[in-house]
């Protein structure tokens, strides 16, 4: 035991060496996601979108004159790690922070980063009491909050699609439900629909069908689905194999080209919010193919707006011209910077002015977006 | 010459396991100071009708009572395992069943549960009549375990036991619970004839020194004509002859149980 | 009444997968009394098995029922295999050890071949090509039940009747239920015991293999974590219906399959699993031994 | 040659198996067929040789076996660790560097550390049910996740402090225990694990879907961190505070299970586990042994879940899943069952290793699965089997003196 704990002590010390030793003359952007498990694909875009920004900045002098040194921490989503790894970022003297991407670790985490003082941003925490509630003046997002999804959904689908009933589905998450529950408060406000139904569905189940027998039984017009797009899919798929035709509406998580593929012809027609359109701003062309050239494939689920963020935090400190909290924080309310989301700055309370949703439609097995 | 003093008071008792009746309205007495000894043929029902006194099966029919010397009759019928022995009948089994990961002291100890009381939180404070609790568990149960002649083990792993010693040790864990009946099921199964006279002994010291009455299953005839009387035999799950060791040799259904029995093996 | 057919028809879906799986879980655990905790990722690395071939085929241009067949069989050969692997290298040599240890190591390969799997391939998940034609004979009734539908019912039907005459009429069935009953008296009658778990893992895989393939070719999806809940519910029904009992699974399977189904259109697809799990602590607080087992006499 | 020979089978076979799912990598989403033929290769040459270390070692495992049946022959720590002078010197030295850890290395180490101390609590409470009383608990995160709402609601409606919740969170944790056990302890060992497992689910559904009472997914946020007379404190204050508090939670953890577990109730907990049949015809009364283990189980994960959440001071039922009570079952079994030392040793291993390790953090739950197979399979009791204690008694001395 006492060996052991020896042993461990001299790990520690190397490792704390080894991190702490270069510190000289950097900026630190800490990078803090999901980089394991089930939800990492959700983050590691995000960690290569910083990587491809760091490296372009860093070849072309890097910021005020200092190279740019990525930090990256793997949360795994999980709150609690979460914290762990905020703390590790404080502590090895990150100067801002592109994360974390899952809203209940970004949550967590916030508070430490509060604390010491350390602008953060996400590419992807979506949840509306971040910014809203006013607790934490460090938080910035390249992503618009849920509830302008959900707005955006239930006025597309009373006042485009003229529905009357609407079933309100959610995959029990936190970001699903939290869109689900917009999605209804906003319903009920504008009076010219009723909720018929609002239920979660469970993750991983084997089908939906009974789920969707209700909707048909209690004749919903338009199904509001907030959630991801695995169980999505499923739906769509359950729907189309029960013949059961209602519009089916959803959120930013289900736009995604898994989607497509997974339902195939199930998919045709679904509506879903997203970020708008940004193949016709030239950086998002740049980024994509940067990241096509460098991996391959192409970029996954917020590599635009992690590459964003990237950008937005580094262009502040050159802005601020130091990265003491207060100046960069001023820089990015203030300055406006060009990103693959287009030209942005952030309002006080921390969301992106500029980012904004729109709705597509699934059209041929592609997302066309209605203007 | 008084009647003696019934102990264990068995009335028609009978066991159904679905279709099967494993015991067929059995009635046995025992009385203080008597080695009392069941016997019979291989799946006779014996065994069955020990669970079902020590209240590991509930009997489909009939009455189990317990006279205990000076207190009131307790009927046993369906009461659980650990207040049968709560009330002074205690047992052992007859494939071993030690604990086998804890020291032979250990296993006596345990024995001593039902009759001791510190509850969590005093064992969490471990006040002074806790520690004196414990001082007193390990004092009887050391005592118990030189009576059995285990004294020597005391911290050896039960399962490191050899077989006649562990059948010893299910004895001395037995009586910790300080019973006035003790069941025991085949003591001698297993053990050599050098052991088996020990064992003999043994249970005659406990009969005449503790003055505990003794109720017993066993195959070895040697071990049961020496010291056991009366003697129930059972056969089928019905009993079929009861009496002295003298009575029950010369009863014919008797013999022809055990010759049926010798043509089988 | 259409409603209540659609429930049932879509909990009698749902239980035919539980079932499947199921099998394997009951005919493990009747054999050597061991949960199988990695059973459900077998079932997943059969799933998968069969998305690798069938995406090969569909990408190099193949399609129809007759390429569904073929992942099949290349999922059940690997599901054997692995699940033969599984017992040698874990359970193994862990005969006659303690229940906990035995249980320890089912979760740790569990866990180990899920992210073996994450590592080895994508954590992502990938689309199943959809292979089963639309049957025109299906369409008026489509709309309650639907040509995948029908598949998965057949095809387990006839998976059940296989299994039961495998059990109930060949010498390996006879050897499967005898060690079952007494392993070390189907020891001394000459029966290789190492065999017959060996063979039970195999079948018990090969099962969970084609639940698999049904599964991801019903939702069109596949990824490294399915295996877990499926393992889950499963192992639920394989209980609720009385483990070690092969009629026992179905039944179970089909109970879980009706009450999730019923309880999601009827009460509220919120407490779902909570019905499930509710439906089995009842069950067992109320006849342990399950549906159709039978309660063993505990030996003292 | 016949070594060499089961090696080039073994080699071949996982070439087989591991064909598909190594050597093919198809993505049907983009239509890509990937061929890794190289990875075949490293299959067979690290199969080849894992088939040696694995022969080897089962061999020597059997070898073992045999030496025991022989005659008691144990670790050179093991006897050391029997030896209760060197025990007390070795917590003290132990409770000595965890005093002065924090003074050494910064912040975040001491969160990793708070993280492991939470660990090795969980694993001392799941202990008595499991590694004691045998009964195994695979939704024993329930217990940790009554303890973490119970604080964080108390607080976030009343705005009650740590230190008054604390007990508060460990009693209605408990209390938990004794409603779920009452019905289900009845069950053999195997269901008992199953249904509990359930529960454990139904415990994370509820969590998620009771939005009124427990905020749904989206979890509780903002929760307070442990109080110290009102003195503000920053990060790596309260972090510092948090880290004294869990040392001196773990310290009364290990006094209390240890003098349990030596006590007439851990003694009945063992039986217990040894043999029930044997146990309730000594006299015990197995549903209340039970139920005692369970309950007091459920204590100390509801203390600790208290501390949790004023730890992340944000909590939502993500961090209750199967997968947590996974890993504190794995760190009871692989520590040692019943060995208070090996838990705090296995809470160590299996939460600061793969900390420590994060370039390998692809791997960390790979090798985490392979662990448990082959610590089962090799070294059942643990890191450190437990230690029997030896009791003294006067009689012996007696006898002794007069001989």
């Amino acid at each position: 035991m006492k060996r052991i704990h020896a042993l461990l002590t001299a790990v520690t010390l190397v490792l704390g060496v080894a991190t702490g030793g270069f510190a000289a003359d950097t900026i630190k952007l800490g990078v803090a996601g999901p980089h394991s498990g089930d939800l990492a694909p959700y983050g590691i875009p995000a960690m290569k979108a910083a990587q491809l920004v760091v490296k372009k900045i860093n070849a072309t002098g890097g910021v005020l004159g200092k190279q740019v040194e990525l930090l990256i921490q793997d949360d795994q989503c999980k709150p609690e790690i979460a914290t762990n790894t905020a703390t590790k970022l404080v502590t090895e003297g990150a100067d801002v922070v592109l994360g974390h991407i899952c809203s209940g670790a970004t949550k967590a985490a916030l508070g430490i980063y509060k604390d010491a003082k350390v602008p953060v941003m996400s590419p992807s925490a979506t949840n509306p009491p971040l910014t809203q509630s006013g607790d934490y003046p460090n938080f910035f997002r390249t992503i618009a909050s849920d509830d302008m999804q959900a707005k955006m959904a239930v006025d597309f689908a009373i006042n485009t699609l003229g529905v009357k009933k609407i079933a309100v589905l959610h995959d029990k998450g936190d970001y699903g439900k939290g869109f689900a529950e917009f999605a209804k408060k906003f319903i009920e406000e504008s009076g010219k629909a009723e909720v018929v139904l609002f239920e979660g569905i469970t993750p991983g189940a084997i089908n939906y069908d009974s789920i969707v027998g209700k909707i048909r039984r209690d004749k919903a017009e338009a199904l509001v689905f907030g959630g991801y797009h695995p169980e999505a899919s499923k739906l769509v798929s359950s729907m189309k194999r029960k013949r059961l035709k209602v519009a089916f509406i959803s959120d930013d998580g289900v736009k995604d080209d898994s989607f497509v593929k997974v339902a195939g012809v199930a998919a045709e027609g679904a509506y879903m919010t997203g970020p708008r359109d940004l193949s016709s701003i030239p950086l998002n062309a740049t980024a994509t193919s940067e990241f096509k050239t460098e991996y391959g494939t192409d970029p996954g689920a917020f590599f635009q707006e992690g590459y964003s963020a990237a950008l937005a935090l580094l262009n502040a400190i050159e802005q601020a011209g130091s990265t003491d909290y207060d100046a960069v924080v001023k820089a990015l309310q203030t300055k406006y910077v060009e990103t693959p989301v287009g030209t942005i700055k952030f309002d006080d309370r921390g969301d992106a002015e500029g980012v904004g949703f729109s709705v597509y439609q699934v059209e041929n097995g592609n997302f066309k977006e209605l203007k | 010459m008084a009647e003696k003093h019934k102990l264990l008071e068995v009335k028609g008792l009978t066991m159904d396991f679905g279709g099967l009746r494993a015991v067929d309205s059995v009635s046995l007495d025992v009385c203080e100071g008597e080695i009392a000894a069941l016997i019979g043929p291989n799946g006779a029902g014996k065994t069955t009708f020990f669970n079902c006194v020590t209240g590991i099966y509930t009997p489909t029919k009939g009455d189990i009572l317990l006279h205990p010397k000076g207190l009131d009759t307790r009927r046993l019928n369906g009461l659980k395992p650990n207040r049968v022995t709560e009330m002074g009948l205690a047992r052992t089994f007859q494939n071993i069943r030690l604990f086998a990961d804890m020291t032979v002291l250990e296993n006596v100890m345990i024995g001593r549960h039902c009759r001791t009381k510190s509850g969590i939180f005093r064992s969490i404070l471990r006040s002074k009549g806790v520690r004196q609790e414990e001082q007193e568990i390990v004092e009887v149960s050391y005592q118990l375990l030189k009576k059995v002649g285990l004294a020597d083990f005391a911290n050896e792993f039960a399962k490191n036991l050899p077989y006649g010693a562990q059948r010893r040790l299910e004895i001395a864990r037995a009586m910790a619970t300080d019973p006035f009946l003790l069941l025991l099921d085949e003591p001698a199964a297993g053990m050599n004839p050098q052991e088996t006279a020990e064992l003999d002994q043994l249970i005659c010291k406990i009969s005449e020194q503790d003055r505990i009455a003794i109720l017993l299953i066993e195959h070895d005839m040697k071990l049961v004509m020496n010291i056991s009387n009366p003697i129930y035999v059972m056969e089928y799950g019905k009993k079929i002859a009861e009496g002295s060791p003298q009575q029950i040799k010369d009863n014919p259904k008797v013999i022809e149980a055990y010759l049926g029995e010798e043509t089988d093996a | 009444m259409d409603y209540f057919l659609e429930l049932f028809l879509g909990g009698l879906t749902r239980g035919s997968i539980y079932a499947l799986i199921a099998l394997g879980y009951t005919m493990v655990y009747g054999i050597i009394q061991l949960i199988n905790f990695a059973h459900g990722e077998i079932y997943m690395i059969g799933a998968f098995v069969a998305l690798i071939v069938a995406g090969i085929c569909t990408i190099y241009g193949f399609a129809g029922i007759s390429v569904l067949v073929l992942a099949a069989i290349a999922a059940i050969i690997y599901a054997s295999a692995y699940g033969y692997t599984l017992e040698k290298i874990a359970y193994r040599p862990l005969r006659g050890a303690p229940r906990l240890s035995q249980l320890i190591s089912a979760i740790g390969m569990s866990i180990f071949l899920q992210n073996y799997v994450l590592l080895a391939q994508t954590p992502d998940f990938l689309p199943f090509p959809s292979l089963i034609p639309e049957f025109a004979f299906m369409e008026p009734v489509a709309h309650i039940v639907g040509s995948s539908e029908l598949v998965i019912l057949m095809t387990t039907v006839i998976t059940m009747i296989l299994l039961t005459l495998l059990i109930k009429k060949t010498k390996i069935g006879k050897a499967m239920r005898a060690t079952q009953q007494d392993m070390s008296m189907a020891r001394l009658v000459g029966i290789n015991v190492d065999r017959i778990i060996s063979l039970t893992f195999v079948i018990g895989s090969a099962l969970a293999a084609i639940g698999g393939v049904l599964v991801a070719s019903y939702i069109g999806q596949v990824n490294f974590y399915i295996g877990f809940l499926a393992g889950v519910k499963a192992f639920t029904a394989a209980v609720l219906g009385g483990i070690g009992s092969v009629p026992g699974a179905v039944l179970g399977g089909l109970v879980l399959g009706w009450t999730e189904s019923f309880a999601a259109g009827y009460v509220s697809s919120d407490y779902e699993d909570v019905f499930a799990f509710g439906l089995l602590v009842l069950i067992l607080i109320l006849r342990p031994a399950g549906l159709l087992g039978k309660a063993r006499k505990q030996k003292v | 040659m016949q070594g060499f020979k089961q090696s080039i089978l073994v080699s071949i076979w996982f070439v087989f198996l591991t064909f598909p799912l190594m050597a093919v990598r198809v993505n049907t989403a983009d239509r890509i067929v990937e061929w890794r033929w190289m990875n075949m290769l490293w299959v067979a040459v690290a199969s080849f040789v894992l088939s040696y270390a694995w022969r080897y070692m089962l061999a020597r495992k059997q070898a073992r076996n045999k030496s025991e049946e022989s005659g008691q022959q144990q670790g050179r720590v093991q006897v050391l660790l029997e030896d209760m002078g060197f025990r007390y010197r070795a917590m003290g030295v132990l409770l000595v560097l965890a005093l002065i850890f924090p003074l050494v290395f910064d912040t975040y180490q001491n969160t990793i550390m708070i993280s492991a101390l939470i660990y090795v609590v969980l694993g001392l409470g799941l202990n008595i049910s499991v590694g004691l009383a045998g009964l195994l608990d695979l939704g024993y995160v329930a217990f940790f996740g009554v303890g973490a709402y119970s604080y964080a609601l108390l607080n976030h409606h009343f705005d009650l402090g740590f230190w008054a919740i604390l007990p508060v969170g460990g009693i209605l944790s408990c209390l938990f225990g004794v409603v779920l056990g009452f019905p289900i302890l009845r069950l053999r060992g195997d269901y008992l694990a199953i249904v509990t497992l359930g529960f454990g689910m139904i415990f994370k559904v509820v969590l998620e879907n009771w939005s009124d009472f427990t905020f749904g997914p989206s979890g509780i946020a903002n929760i307070d961190k442990p109080g110290l007379f009102g003195i503000d404190m920053n990060i790596d204050g309260s972090t510092l505070y948090i880290y004294y508090i869990m040392i001196a939670l773990v310290v009364f953890t290990i006094l209390i299970t240890n003098r349990l577990r030596n006590s007439r109730i851990g003694r009945a907990w063992i039986a217990l586990r040894e043999d029930e049949i044997a146990c309730v015809a000594m006299g015990i009364d197995m549903a209340r042994t039970k139920l005692s283990a369970y309950a007091l189980g459920a204590f100390w994960a509801g203390m600790v879940g208290v501390l949790f959440a004023a730890k992340t001071t944000f909590i939502n039922p993500a961090s209750f899943t199967f997968m947590e009570s996974a890993i504190i079952l794995s760190i009871v079994v692989l520590g040692g069952m019943g060995s208070i030392l090996g838990v705090i040793l296995g809470a160590f291993i299996l939460i600061l290793l793969p900390e420590y390790m994060r370039a390998f953090s692809e791997y960390r739950m790979l090798a985490f699965g392979a662990a448990m197979v082959l610590m089962m399979i090799f070294r059942p009791q643990g890191i450190i089997s437990n230690i029997r204690t030896k009791y003294e008694y006067k009689g012996l001395r007696e006898e002794t003196d007069n001989g």
